[in-house]
């Protein structure tokens, strides 16, 4: 029991669970903004599983107190590592909410199945000018 | 000149532009081109240093190669980055709503692009991968159509998924080695040589094969080509899908050279082969025509990285380049002609030049002496030969099938171009676009010199791996070699 | 001018581009035949050199292999021809038919001299590298040519194209094998590599070279491209093609079988089954292709189509000749190179002339013409002589000399389907001559003329040519033996009018003599005897009781041999033709598919999928 | 069909990774570099976060690059979206405890914001935390009264000139150490003294502006969008019927 629940197996296990459901919304989900934060998720999963790898039993954190007994320490390098994944995950994905926020207003939808009929439409074919329309006119304004 | 300027100017410019932009509107139109050829000039200079005292390595910051991060100033990095530089100076997009804006994103993409082909460390080149590839998405959104924002955010989500595989993939290497040094991780194989390493070599294939437009992560290709800019795209399958080959041929030669994670990109090089070239046959305009023959292309080029040794690199080196010079070209030469292939009839009677130019750099793609695209292929059967034991046969049949196809579909186009229809009343179309004509000599120069361009690729190999060259059939070479090999690196 | 072979390259680049300045100028036909005139005279002059091999100073250092050029005797043979070829089509092009016949007389002088260029960089080849670089080069030049007049030549030369480019790629295929086996592409060191080679291997490199070069030479069951692609192109380019374009597959088989395997060592490759040795193999395959092209020509109603069907039968004869490997068979096939060269030419032009005047190619259209074009009547008249191999022309000598060659071998069953072929041949050509120039004239071609000098001089000339190496075979077998020797095999003892065997000669002087003799004394007891024909109008006449009128026809074209073609049947083209449409329509479904997978909604599962299998296969 | 297919693929990957992170050693990371980091950081840079030192120093390059991306994320969002007038917003304003807090919660938020980068060498944290929490302070007040002015233009020039900071002290220091990004031309200073750890805390506090003002300005791009009248989540028809 205590080999199962073993603090190696809940990270790794977590973030592995973590890449699994994200996974899940981004492959079963035609929604694209829950498929983006499928990727979010996936995103969080791999995040920990980084940080999981610089750990070692009973070591402080990387900061240094004159004050304190110098133990071992974790890796540093997999913490700043996630950060800098963190923001480059940030940034993505709200330019990804960016672009879905202006097609579902151009469109009315952002379900994946409409959203590649209308970019593979030959252009000015009715397809396309149809789902224009119901967008509405709003991005000439 | 150091090399880390190349980065940093870009990046620079990039971040004083909209703050420099509110003072003059003016600065958003000439600032950018300004800065790319200053850095142009940067680059030729860096690349010419290289040539007089060899390939160098930086430690960015001062601190040595495992503990900081290590930059290379060697030959594949400096070519790459004086051909960005090139590359996106001459392609610069003319037709956007937003010239300061699309101005901030390729200046940024053009030092990330050098970044990126220096960089000689695991998790910086992912950093640098990240903002081509933000980049990118701007630039397919540049022209702020319906279309062209949907298929940027499809090629987003494709995007940011491969980027968390890859990362996962970073992640696995470092959770066995400790590092992220590509020259500490060559010396590492028996460790990577687990399923951790094969697989973490996979999934950064995935990763980084999304903007290498590697099957069947390039669903994007299409859509996107289709609905930007005729200059965009032209960029984006001309240079920065090399960018995302050239990470993966810094990571085969140095550091997965021989694993058998390789045979993944090989069969994911064929069926981009067969797929691309077919789904081209299949097409009914333009754009998406050559987009797809890209695919096929960037297929033959994951084909000849996957296979590896000194051939292998070879090929994939002059594929790469063909068509970084034939792609722009034909992207800028078809965008006066309709884009539907039915209209095409009788174009080329009444453009000969572009029509004749278009089938010139069409023969090359598939690769017809004397003509570059040639000797790509060549090396590439050999290559093949070489090294595939088994199932040799199969692969060569696959490749030649799908350049039968590759033919079959230019040649329709050709001949519709110069077929009867109604050109005459259209003579009144420009000429060959100046850009083009710049892309189409550098073709030429290339063709002419093919054999002394053969031998700088051939330096440029050999600066990538100083130590023994390792074959694709042969086992990881043993750790005590490989290290000896280290201490004479650069 | 010293001649040698950059001198050759030289003049062959240089008027290709002249041509390209300056093809639309109405001296540009002039000029280039002066360009090929000079080609010809270089090649005489190099004749002497051609033992040691006449090296070329052009070279190229590429990827570490050296590309240099050098002219062998089978080479020159082939390049003498070309340049022929070459010189009387432009000749045919260079006046009237040039300023006016055709949509762009700079298109056709362009590409060929583009052709005649690829043609010499070809076998001008010493290594396979080169070899297959002036392959690509002539494939793509050849396609140039077939698109020039537009049409269904377009669909055509798609066709060719299509084939030529698989072709091509085998050869590649075959060549990087070699290169990679062999260290080395130089075509002796392929030659002195290839007997220690596996039989495995040997079949692989047999099959994929001997497709990539059947293919241009449109051996059987490759052979569907070709008929259309001449056929469909005009006239000087057809006959360009016709004469010469398709040897190029020829040159490339005998280097393959003679030069690299061995005719030894194709008799002790045997077919796993059938205990077929694989020359025979290949000789069933060339008799085969002579008879059932030779046929498929009989059913054809355009007078172009039927001779490009020819065209790919008599290939069969030259193979088959030079497959027996005595040095007359050698000789026979050789010399058939050369003497088909001469009347394909000639009836490609004769038609070329038709089709200027007429506007059609039609056999049910034309008829009557001989007495508004007479000179195109004669030279048709000697040329189908020469295909049908009848003497006193040319292509008798050939084809006899095959003949004799089978019999003296031992191959009755062979000789008999070359007769067959021969058979067939006679059938179609009077069909031809039938239906073009005699019977009725049509009235709508009732004021038509014989075409001006400059299209009827070098059909003309080359008839002659016809004519003479057919009356003294020694003047062609001078060139042949320079190729029969270059290729390792005895030179035939051979003189002006014929030539000298253990088992029976042919002297063609005497042949030749008697038959005009005869001829002679025919004429002149009809001339002498009293010619009392009157000439009148051909409606001025009556049949089965009435006047004729011009609604009625008596002379009978349509469905020309329809009992015959009955009997034959249609089952082994459509079988070809239906694994054409099937690879065709293959073709297409999996490029819909291929776009619809890039069309896919769901593209994140793709990538799942990916890299799920990925680690599958790797793991 | 397709519901089928991806749970059968899921549950291969599902396989694979945990065949592949079984074979980590967890718990005995390798520390290549970690351990020399963590013995020379204080002696390389003079920073008590061992953290900051690999992020600014050992790092450094990384760093650059992700606010890079924060910036272009910025910028492509700015591209993309269409702008709406000020004060036309659609969403209503909150309510007058919301609208009070936020504006009281500003200063601390400030504050807090610039402690935290300003200790990022000593303490956990820096700029990247202390960033966040300077955007929030800008935008709190922002969600809450969302038909508000945003200070793009003070932004523009924060975000410029922060950025522009952080590479010039790149470029600066190669003329001091002869390296691109070598922090420590101010000397390491005395340990655990705020002002200490070279050039460091300027870097770090650049950062954080820099981070603070993009992530402000994308907050600000995706709420200058036209909100729509339908809600963004609604799962298709046919997707519901799984």
């Amino acid at each position: 029991m205590n080999e199962l629940l073993s603090i190696g197996n809940l990270l790794y296990g977590g973030a592995a669970g973590l890449i699994v459901i994200g996974l899940f919304a981004v492959v079963a989900r035609r929604h694209l903004i829950r498929v983006l934060l499928g990727v979010a998720v996936i995103e969080a999963g791999v995040n920990l599983m980084l940080v999981a790898a610089g750990f070692r039993p009973g070591a402080a954190a990387p900061i240094f107190d004159p004050q304190a007994i110098s133990g071992p320490m974790v890796d540093p390098i997999p913490q700043a590592l996630v950060l800098t994944a963190i923001v480059i995950g940030v940034a993505v994905l709200a330019l990804g909410l960016t672009l879905a926020i202006r097609i579902h207003r151009q469109y009315g939808t952002l379900d994946t199945v409409a959203l590649t009929r209308i970019v593979n439409a030959p252009a000015g074919s009715p397809e396309s000018r149809a789902m224009m329309q119901r967008g509405g006119g709003g991005h000439e304004s | 000149m150091n090399p880390e300027i190349l980065i940093a100017l870009p990046l620079l410019a990039a971040f004083l532009l909209p703050a420099a932009r509110r003072i003059d509107a003016s600065v958003g139109i000439w600032w950018g081109p300004l800065v790319v050829l200053a850095n142009l000039v940067i680059a030729a200079m860096a690349w010419w240093k290289v040539q007089l005292i060899g390939p160098q390595s930086i430690a960015l910051g001062g601190f040595a190669a495992p503990l900081g991060i290590e930059l290379r100033a060697d030959h594949l990095g400096l070519s790459a980055a004086v051909l960005l530089n090139l590359a996106v100076l001459l392609l610069w997009p003319r037709e956007t709503p937003d010239k300061a804006r699309v101005s901030t994103i390729l200046l940024v993409l053009t030092g990330a692009g050098c970044g990126l082909a220096m960089s000689a460390d695991l998790f910086n080149l992912y950093v640098f991968f990240e903002l081509v590839a933000v980049a990118t998405y701007g630039l397919a959104a540049a022209n702020g159509k319906g279309e062209a924002l949907i298929a940027s955010l499809r090629y987003l989500i494709l995007g940011a998924l491969g980027s968390a595989l890859a990362l996962l993939g970073i992640a696995l290497v470092y959770a066995k080695t400790g590092t992220l040094n590509l020259t500490e991780l060559g010396g590492m194989s028996e460790a990577l040589s687990g399923p951790a390493g094969i697989g973490a070599l996979v999934l950064m294939v995935v990763g980084f094969g999304v903007k290498a437009e590697l099957f069947p992560l390039n669903n994007w290709v299409p859509e996107v080509y289709a609905h930007t800019e005729s200059r965009v795209s032209a960029l984006m399958a001309g240079i920065i899908s090399k960018l995302g080959i050239l990470v993966l041929l810094r990571l085969i030669a140095e550091v997965f050279g021989g694993s058998p994670g390789l045979e993944f990109l090989l069969w994911v090089g064929v069926l981009g082969v067969v797929t691309g070239e077919l789904a081209a046959y299949g097409a009914k305009d333009m754009r998406r025509v050559l987009a797809y023959s890209s695919i096929g292309q960037m297929g033959l080029v994951a084909v000849a990285l996957a296979l590896g040794g000194e051939t292998g690199f070879i090929a994939a080196l002059i594929l790469m380049l063909n068509h970084l010079l034939v792609k722009p070209a034909l992207f800028l030469i078809a965008d006066a002609w309709p884009g539907s292939l039915k209209a095409l009839a009788g174009k080329g009677r009444a453009r000969p030049l572009g029509a004749v130019l278009f089938v010139l750099l069409a023969l090359s793609l598939i690769g017809v002496p004397p003509l570059p695209g040639f000797w790509g292929k060549y090396l590439l059967l050999d290559a093949i030969f070489t090294n595939v034991t088994e199932g040799a046969g199969l692969l060569v049949g696959l490749i030649l099938a799908a350049t039968v196809v590759e033919a079959a579909y230019f040649f329709r186009i050709a001949a519709r171009l110069f077929g009867s229809g109604e050109a005459a009343e259209e003579s009144k179309i420009p000429g060959l676009p100046a850009v083009a004509a710049l892309f189409v000599i550098a073709f030429l120069a290339l063709s002419v010199q093919t054999g002394r361009v053969g031998d700088y690729l051939k330096e440029v190999v050999h600066g990538l791996q100083p130590q023994e060259l390792r074959m694709a059939q042969s086992d990881f070479p043993d750790p005590a070699a490989s290290v000896n090999g280290k201490g004479e690196r650069l | 001018m010293i001649p040698s072979l950059d001198l050759l390259l030289a003049l062959a680049f240089g008027n290709l581009g002249l041509m390209l300045l300056a093809g639309r100028n109405p001296t540009a036909g002039l000029l280039s035949m002066i360009l090929y005139a000079l080609q010809g005279w270089v090649l005489v002059m190099l004749m002497p050199a051609l033992a040691e091999g006449a090296a070329s100073g052009l070279a190229f250092q590429v990827f570490g292999w050296s590309l240099s050029w050098e002219l062998n005797g089978l080479g020159w043979f082939f390049a003498i021809i070309t340049v022929g070829a070459a010189f009387f089509s432009a000749w045919f092009a260079a006046g009237a038919w040039g300023v006016q016949g055709t949509r762009s007389p700079w298109a056709f002088h362009v590409t060929l001299a583009a052709n005649v260029a690829a043609m010499l960089l070809l076998l001008a080849s010493r290594d396979l590298l080169t070899l297959f670089i002036g392959w690509e080069l002539v494939t793509w030049a050849g396609y140039a040519m077939m698109i020039q007049s537009g049409g269904p030549a377009t669909r055509a030369a798609y066709k060719y194209l299509i084939y030529g480019v698989a072709g091509g790629l085998a050869v590649l295929a075959a060549v990087v094998l070699i290169q990679v086996q062999a260290g080395g592409l130089g075509f002796a060191a392929v030659a002195a590599w290839m007997p220690g080679i596996s039989t495995g291997m040997l079949w692989a490199l047999m099959l994929l070279l001997g497709v990539g070069f059947g293919i241009k030479m449109a051996f059987l069951p490759f052979h569907r491209w070709q008929a259309e692609a001449y056929g469909e192109s005009p006239g000087p380019a057809a006959a360009f093609l016709g004469a010469i374009s398709s040897r190029m597959g020829l040159f490339g088989l005998l280097i393959l079988l003679v030069h690299f395997i061995g005719l030894a060592r194709l008799d002790e490759l045997l077919l796993p089954l059938i205990g077929l040795d694989a020359r025979i193999l290949w000789m069933w395959l060339s008799a085969l292709t002579i008879i059932i092209p030779t046929f498929i020509a009989l059913k054809q109603n355009d007078a172009r189509m039927l001779l490009a069907w020819h065209g790919i039968g008599q290939g069969g004869y030259m193979l088959l000749g030079v497959l027996v490997g005595s040095e007359l068979g050698v000789a026979g096939g050789l010399l058939h190179v050369f003497n088909y060269a001469t009347y394909q030419a000639v009836l490609f032009l004769v038609m070329g002339a038709v089709v200027y005047r007429t506007g059609t190619a039609h056999l049910d259209r034309l008829g009557g013409l001989i007495t508004r074009m007479p000179l195109s009547y004669v030279a048709m008249l000697f040329a189908i002589i020469g295909l049908a191999g009848l003497p006193p022309m040319n292509g008798f000598v050939s084809k006899w000399m095959v003949y004799k060659a089978l019999l003296d071998e031992g191959l009755p069953l062979l000789f008999v389907a070359a007769v067959i072929g021969t058979l067939g041949t006679i059938l179609s050509v009077f069909k031809l001559i039938h239906n073009v120039f005699l019977g009725q004239l049509r009235v709508e071609h009732e004021q038509i003329r014989e075409v001006p000098f400059s299209m009827w001089g070098p059909m003309i000339a080359l008839s002659l040519i016809v004519f003479i190496t057919g009356y003294m075979p020694g003047l062609a077998l001078d060139l042949v033996m320079v190729a029969q020797t270059s290729l390792g095999f005895a030179a035939l003892d051979y003189h002006l009018g014929g030539f000298v065997t253990d088992t029976g000669n042919l002297n063609m002087l005497a042949v030749v003599s008697v038959l005009l003799l005869g001829m002679g004394i025919g004429a002149g007891i009809f001339l002498l005897g009293g010619n009392k024909s009157k000439r009148v109008h051909q409606l001025d006449n009556y049949a089965g009781g009435h006047f004729l009128t011009t609604e009625v026809r008596y002379h009978y074209s349509h469905h020309f041999y329809a009992g015959l073609l009955r009997l034959i049947g249609p089952w082994y083209i459509t079988l070809i033709k239906r694994l054409e449409g099937g690879i065709a329509a293959l073709t297409d479904t999996l490029a819909a598919g291929s776009d619809g997978l890039y069309r896919t909604a769901y593209t994140p599962i793709l990538m799942l999928a990916a890299t799920v299998l990925g680690l599958a296969l790797v793991l | 069909m397709r519901q089928f297919a991806s749970l059968l693929f899921l549950f291969g990957f599902a396989f694979f990774l945990s065949v592949l992170v079984g074979g980590l050693p967890f718990g005995a990371a390798p520390m290549q570099v970690g351990q020399a980091i963590v013995e020379q950081n204080i002696e390389a840079t003079g920073a008590a976060n061992a953290v900051t030192g690999v992020l600014l120093a050992f790092r450094g390059m990384d760093t650059l690059g992700e606010l890079t991306i924060l910036f272009v994320a910025a910028t492509a969002a700015g591209m993309v979206v269409e702008r709406r007038k000020h004060g036309v917003s659609r969403d209503s304003v909150a309510g007058f405890i919301l609208l009070a807090g936020a504006e009281l919660m500003f200063p601390f938020l400030l504050i807090l914001g610039a402690y935290v980068i300003l200790h990022g060498h000593l303490t956990p944290g820096g700029g990247f935390q202390g960033g966040a929490i300077l955007a929030a302070a800008f935008f709190v007040p922002f969600l809450a009264n969302p038909g508000r002015a945003f200070q793009g233009h003070a932004m523009a020039f924060v975000e410029a000139f922060a950025g522009a900071t952080f590479i010039l002290l790149g470029i600066f220091s190669i003329f001091r150490e002869g390296d691109f990004m070598a922090p420590m031309f101010l000397g390491t200073g005395e340990f655990g003294q705020l002002v200490s750890a070279g050039s460091l805390p300027l870097l770090y506090l650049a950062l954080g502006l820099k981070v603070g003002a993009e992530l402000g300005s994308l907050v600000a791009e995706i709420a200058a969008a036209p909100g729509s009248d339908d809600p963004l989540i609604e799962e298709p028809q046919a997707a519901k019927d799984l």
